[in-house]
């Protein structure tokens, strides 16, 4: 993730230190693993109160695939267990199919600069559970067969559920346009 | 590295730079692709080629059918000999001027582009890029020759995508004729990967920026390989004509000589007379900085191409290695003086990538050669006084070609 | 909708990338490094690094060969087997900059290990690499290490079919880098319908690739020597499906030098 | 045969009209040349390189076209130095029969200058069929040479996607050769109306050859030019001291290589032209016996408007030297050309003016004008 942030043009700190965390532009939550484990860490590291704080502010937070799912309000994986609820909804397990690994395309279901570039391309997913919450909050969708959030948004904080990173061109070109964007609103 | 394997056919070893593999029978994956040379029908792989070009030819005349790169050495007759005289396609020739040219090398391009009459370009990349380049990537891999390895292998393809003629015909694929990693009925095409990740010892043109260098990208950019996007458009394809010809180097530069007057020089590294004689540096500077690096050196490969032709023993193979590996260079100054350095720090250059499974430093200045040559005394008897090797090159002119031993920038070659 | 995928497959011996002949004859290809950066630039939808020493000399995965792929910034999910023994090689190896692994000898060695994995990292990251051969009339698993053949677990059947693992790379050993080697059986009659299979081994033509991915249990085609011929093979092959529901082929362009083709 | 009032140009060189003064093209150009503001000039240069923008990946700003003689070497060192773009140098190569020691010696100057050459070097033997075409049916064998030189330029610059391209001086002013004039005076996209280029190719066509054959000496289409966006712009409009002389003094202190051959072998009268190869001193001896004057009377005129030598100076020296031509370079090209040295003189017969010049008693051709006067 750093190194393809460092490869479009952007300086990078990896980092759990609120004193570093305050410096910096945007605030880029990724995340690989089960959830509870994940909100457990965060919670060791005094993460979880120092986001929804940032959050208040308007600082924009982007969470990555786990990252998104930690964004909502609760999540069933494993356990339920509470998020960072910056973003109202909770985390269900895919049914059928029970995963979405592979290339897929987003469809924008809402107008908005930072994703309209990116409408009808393909990205790298790798999951098997999903974000439900209101529509308000959904800015694309990719279908599975049956439509799976793939970009959730509330003011500054923004979740994608697939792997800008592991995207390629896409992926890079998306990664580009939204911290830009969101670096110099 | 001390527990390398060896080729009980030829002479190379599991140390191989490219790599090598050795099968249950302890016999190395090049000789047993060499082994098709014998057990393929050739006539069909020459229809095979023959259809594979039929769609670059031009019959209106209005571009060239193909690219052909060539050097003064290095079977670039044979290439040229093939392409026009044998598929009678009308190819543009292009050359990377690597400039440690010998007046020799000089003389066999200028009779080459006489006898094939062919149209030709040649690429010269300002000197003061170029050693830069070289003092870089002396310093970090040991390398003097990546400029040439890199010009060689990408001028071709800059020309295809820049004059839109998609065909690039190369002679043989090193990897294969070497080590085996290609079966000939794989017909491995030309690629960026290779070129990367062997002719440029895995270094990219833009690899060899760095903040702590004083490389420029306006130094390296000449280098760089044509965008996937362009090659695409134009559709460059660059083949090698050794998948559907039986390659043959020997054989080949003898009836060169014979026909078409390709002259050949004598080295004291290696009993090779054909290759290489363009070079002031391949067979000298160059060959010594193997030997450092990889324990192994020019001489090596000649053998075991030889062992594998038949015409040496596996015995008289390890015998001329022993003979030539260590002999003195003749150019080194020339060299030094090119690039601006003496002879002392040129020393400490290349003791700098010696290789500590090979070498061993004994006192300052000394050092214990236990390279492969030295390794297979153990499981093979060889009398290092033997004095009747056989001869079986012909060298018929020298690489000064009556004049002086300097570098030549751009030489007339003729008469 | 969900692309199906073509996957490069570096099989990576003695430190070498390899050609691989039906598990038994090696030719060298250069270092591993070098052809995974490639597969990324020619944007192959995954690239899969087996590494096929480690089990059989009992050793770890190659985590230093992990670092070195990291290094690369690769923007292609990657997949990691060869010498994962435990639940704690794997979660290293994800660490270390894979995204998904495979495993092999610990579906014959340990299941509990699996089983772990998948607890830990989800079961999207887990593939079971499975060596088959058809005998004519049924599918035969081989233990490589042995070479020994029987029919697959039931044990490992059942993993597949809780969802403990994700996906099955079903591999043709047999023929795997012979020219339009692949024995179709192995998909026709894989004795599970519902688990997402990846065909591997001797896939190297277009139309035998187009029938494959036509297969509904079908989620990908993987090739590996085939790759290695040509310039733009992952592009190429794209090309020669189009139609197939596969993600277009891309080239790159930095430094165009063109520019009005 | 007339003489102009300030040199010893005489006006018998087509295309080429004195004024009613009675003035050369050449000197009148001169004459106009003294009003000039060269710093203005300058300015309009710079300008106009401002509008060079480089692509991402493209290091190249111009091409200039160069032989390594003295006007290329200081026309190369004075835009990569004084303008500060960096060049790509084309240089188009005679086969290595006919390149001289000098040639290649003064190219390998320009590279171990530190610039990027590209070296364009068409088919010796094709090369070699056509130069004895171009001597029979125009009594210049250079006219193949000339249009593969003119095209490889054009050719590599849009190869190469580098559209602004130099050249030295400007025909239309400096010869009079008003069918090439451009735009303005630095305009150099109408080259393609010049002599040379504007009788095309068909004529090698005609001889047998086939297209595939004469790749190197097609001159790209005016669509190519503009789908490329090519602008030629030539030098010598912006540069005051443009001339052989200055160009050699400019040149040889960066280590232009010139002849060693005295005036009476060469026909020059310093041995600063034609180094890259012998033929062309041979040519103005051709040229000579067309029209009365070659090389010594070109250098001899740039000394007269300036005022550095005076009339019956140049006169003795016209007389002296010009239309000298060395044996050996005869004999050089016969032997390429694979004709007698009789084949050779019977051709050179025919086309000589004999107005001019008749053939004595004992064969040696004898100058029936007085130079400065005619008659």
């Amino acid at each position: 993730m750093a190194h393809s942030l460092r490869d479009i043009g952007f300086r990078v700190r990896v980092s759990a230190d609120m004193e570093v965390l305050n410096e910096v532009d945007i605030l880029l939550l990724p995340g690989v693993g089960a959830y509870p484990s994940a909100m457990r860490a965060l919670h060791e590291r005094g993460l979880v109160h120092y986001l929804q704080d940032q959050a208040r502010e308007q600082r924009p937070i982007i969470g990555i695939c786990l990252g998104m799912q930690l964004l909502a309000s609760a999540s069933h994986e494993l356990h339920y267990t509470v998020g960072l609820d910056l973003i109202p909804g909770e985390v269900v397990p895919l049914t059928e199919p029970k995963w979405h690994i592979g290339w897929n395309t987003i469809e924008c279901v809402q107008d908005d600069p930072l994703f309209g570039p990116s409408d009808g391309q393909a990205f790298y997913f790798n999951h098997s559970f999903m974000y439900q919450g209101p529509a308000e909050y959904q800015v694309c969708v990719s279908r599975h067969p049956t439509p799976i959030p793939s970009v959730i948004r509330r003011g500054n904080i923004i979740g994608l559920q697939f792997h800008p990173e592991k995207s390629q061109a896409a992926g890079k070109a998306l990664l580009k346009n939204i911290i830009s964007r969101l670096a110099h609103a | 590295m001390s527990d390398i394997k060896f080729c009980k056919r030829c002479l190379y070893s599991s140390a191989h730079p490219l790599g090598l593999t050795l099968d249950e029978e302890g016999i190395c994956s090049g000789c047993r692709i060499h082994e098709e040379k014998d057990t393929l029908d050739w006539d069909e792989r020459w229809s095979m080629l023959d259809a594979l070009v039929k769609p670059y030819r031009n019959p209106d005349g209005k571009n060239y059918d193909c690219i052909v790169p060539v050097t003064g050495a290095q079977d670039s007759y044979y290439i040229v000999h093939l392409v026009k005289e044998r598929l009678g396609m009308n190819p543009l020739l292009v050359t990377y001027n690597k400039y440690f040219n010998t007046p020799l090398g000089i003389r066999n391009l200028a009779n080459l582009r006489i006898r094939f009459n062919c149209d030709i370009l040649y690429q010269n990349i300002n000197p003061i890029s170029v050693k830069k380049i070289t003092r870089s990537t002396l310093h970090r891999f040991g390398s003097i020759y990546w400029p040439i390895l890199a010009g060689q292998t990408v001028f071709p393809v800059q020309t295809a995508v820049r004059h839109k003629i998609p065909l690039i015909v190369w002679g043989a694929h090193q990897g294969l004729e070497q080590v085996g990693m290609f079966s000939h009925e794989h017909e491995i095409e030309m690629t960026r990967r290779y070129r990367k990740d062997h002719d440029l010892m895995g270094h990219e043109a833009d690899d060899l920026l760095s903040i702590f260098d004083t490389l420029k990208e306006e130094d390296v950019w000449q280098y760089r390989y044509p965008d996937d996007r362009d090659l695409n458009a134009v559709g460059v394809r660059g083949i090698y004509l050794g998948n559907y010809v039986r390659w043959d180097p020997k054989a080949q530069h003898e009836q060169m000589m014979r026909e078409y007057d390709y002259k050949t020089s004598a080295f004291n590294r290696t009993f090779d007379c054909y290759d290489h004689v363009d070079c002031f540096n391949y067979m000298d500077l160059h060959d010594q900085i193997k030997l450092y690096k990889h324990g192994y050196s020019k001489v090596t490969d000649h053998a075991s191409r030889e062992i594998r032709f038949g015409r040496l023993t596996r015995e008289e193979g390890l015998a001329l290695v022993r003979k030539h590996e260590q002999a003195p260079l003749k150019y080194l100054d020339q060299f030094c003086e090119w690039l601006g350095v003496n002879r002392r720090s040129m020393q400490f250059l290349m003791d700098h990538h010696r290789n500590p499974s090979f070498w061993t430093k004994t006192a300052p200045g000394n050092w214990d050669f236990n390279g492969w040559s030295a390794q297979h005394s153990k499981n093979a008897s060889v009398d290092p006084m033997r004095t009747d090797l056989p001869d079986i090159f012909e060298a018929n002119d020298y690489l000064e070609y009556n004049h002086d031993s300097k570098y030549i920038t751009i030489g007339k070659g003729w008469p | 909708m969900l692309k199906k995928r073509l996957v490069g497959v570096v099989t990576v011996k003695d430190g070498w990338a390899v050609q691989s002949f039906g598990y038994k004859r090696y030719l060298p290809l250069g270092k591993p490094e070098c052809l995974v950066e490639n597969l990324d630039r020619w944007g192959a939808d995954e690239i899969l690094v087996q590494v096929i020493d480690r089990s059989v000399n009992g050793s770890n995965p190659d985590f230093e060969l992990l670092e070195r792929l990291g290094r690369l910034g690769l923007e292609t999910p990657l997949i990691y087997g060869g010498g994962i023994r435990s639940v704690d090689d794997g979660v290293r190896a994800i660490q270390s900059g894979a995204d998904r692994l495979v495993v092999d000898s610990l579906l014959h060695d340990d299941l509990a290990a699996v089983r772990g994995l998948s607890e830990r990292l989800g079961a999207q990251a887990i593939i079971a690499a499975l060596p088959l051969s058809w005998n004519g009339e049924h599918v035969e698993w081989l233990d490589y290490r042995h070479g020994s053949s029987s029919s697959i677990s039931v044990e490992v059947l059942s993993l597949a079919e809780t969802g403990i693992v994700s996906e099955i790379l079903v591999i043709d050993w047999m023929h795997e880098g012979h020219q339009d080697g692949f024995e179709q059986n192995l998909i026709r009659n894989f004795p599970l319908s519902g688990v997402p299979l990846i065909a591997f081994g001797g896939i190297s033509n277009s139309n035998q690739m187009a029938e494959l991915l036509q297969m509904p249990n079908i989620s990908a085609i993987a090739a590996g020597n085939f790759l290695s011929y040509r310039e733009h093979a992952v592009q190429k092959y794209k090309e020669a499906l189009s139609g197939m529901p596969l993600r277009l082929s891309a080239y790159e362009s930095k430094y165009p030098t063109l520019t009005h083709v | 045969m007339k003489y102009c009032k300030l040199c010893l140009q005489p006006d018998t060189r087509p295309n080429a009209l004195f004024t009613e003064e009675g003035l050369c093209p050449a000197c009148h150009y001169y004459e106009q040349s003294k009003g000039i503001d060269w710093q203005e000039r300058y300015e309009i240069l710079l300008d106009l390189i401002k509008a060079v923008k480089r692509t991402p990946g493209q290091h190249f700003d111009c091409i200039i076209g160069v032989s390594g003689g003295k006007d290329s070497t200081r026309q190369a060192l004075w835009v990569r130095d004084n303008l500060g773009l960096k060049p790509l140098l084309i240089s188009l190569s005679h086969p290595p029969q006919q390149v001289s020691q000098l040639g290649v010696d003064n190219i390998s100057n320009l590279i171990n200058l530190g610039f990027d050459v590209v070296l364009s070097s068409p088919a010796p033997e094709t090369c070699r069929q056509l130069m004895r075409e171009s001597f029979f049916k125009f009594t210049n064998w250079a006219r193949s040479s000339e249009l593969a030189l003119f095209s490889s330029v054009p050719q590599l610059a849009i190869g190469y996607q580098i559209p602004l391209i130099f050249w030295g001086e400007n025909p239309a002013l400096q010869m009079g050769d008003l069918k090439t004039m451009g735009r303005n005076g630095y305009d150099g996209n109408n080259l393609r109306h010049s002599n040379t280029l504007s009788s095309g190719h068909a004529w090698m066509l005609e001889t047998g050859l086939e297209h595939k054959q004469i790749l190197p000496y097609i001159y790209p289409s005016g669509e190519e030019f503009d789908a490329a966006k090519i602008q030629i712009i030539y030098l010598g409009w912006f540069m005051g001291d443009w001339s052989l002389l200055k160009n050699a003094l400019y040149a040889c202190p960066a280590g232009l290589h010139i002849r060693t051959e005295p005036p009476d072998e060469t026909g020059d009268l310093y041995g600063l032209s034609n180094l890259d190869e012998d033929w062309h001193n041979m040519n103005q001896m051709i040229k000579y016996l067309k029209f009365g004057f070659g090389k010594i009377t070109e250098y001899v005129n740039e000394e007269l408007r300036s005022g550095s030598m005076d009339r019956s100076t140049a006169i003795d020296l016209v007389e002296q030297y010009d239309g000298k031509c060395s044996e050996k370079y005869i004999d050089g090209f016969c032997e390429f050309m694979k004709i007698t040295r009789q084949e050779f003189w019977s051709h050179v017969h025919k086309s000589m003016d004999h107005d001019l010049f008749e053939i004595d008693a004992s064969g040696q051709i004898r100058r029936k004008f007085k130079v400065g006067v005619g008659f």
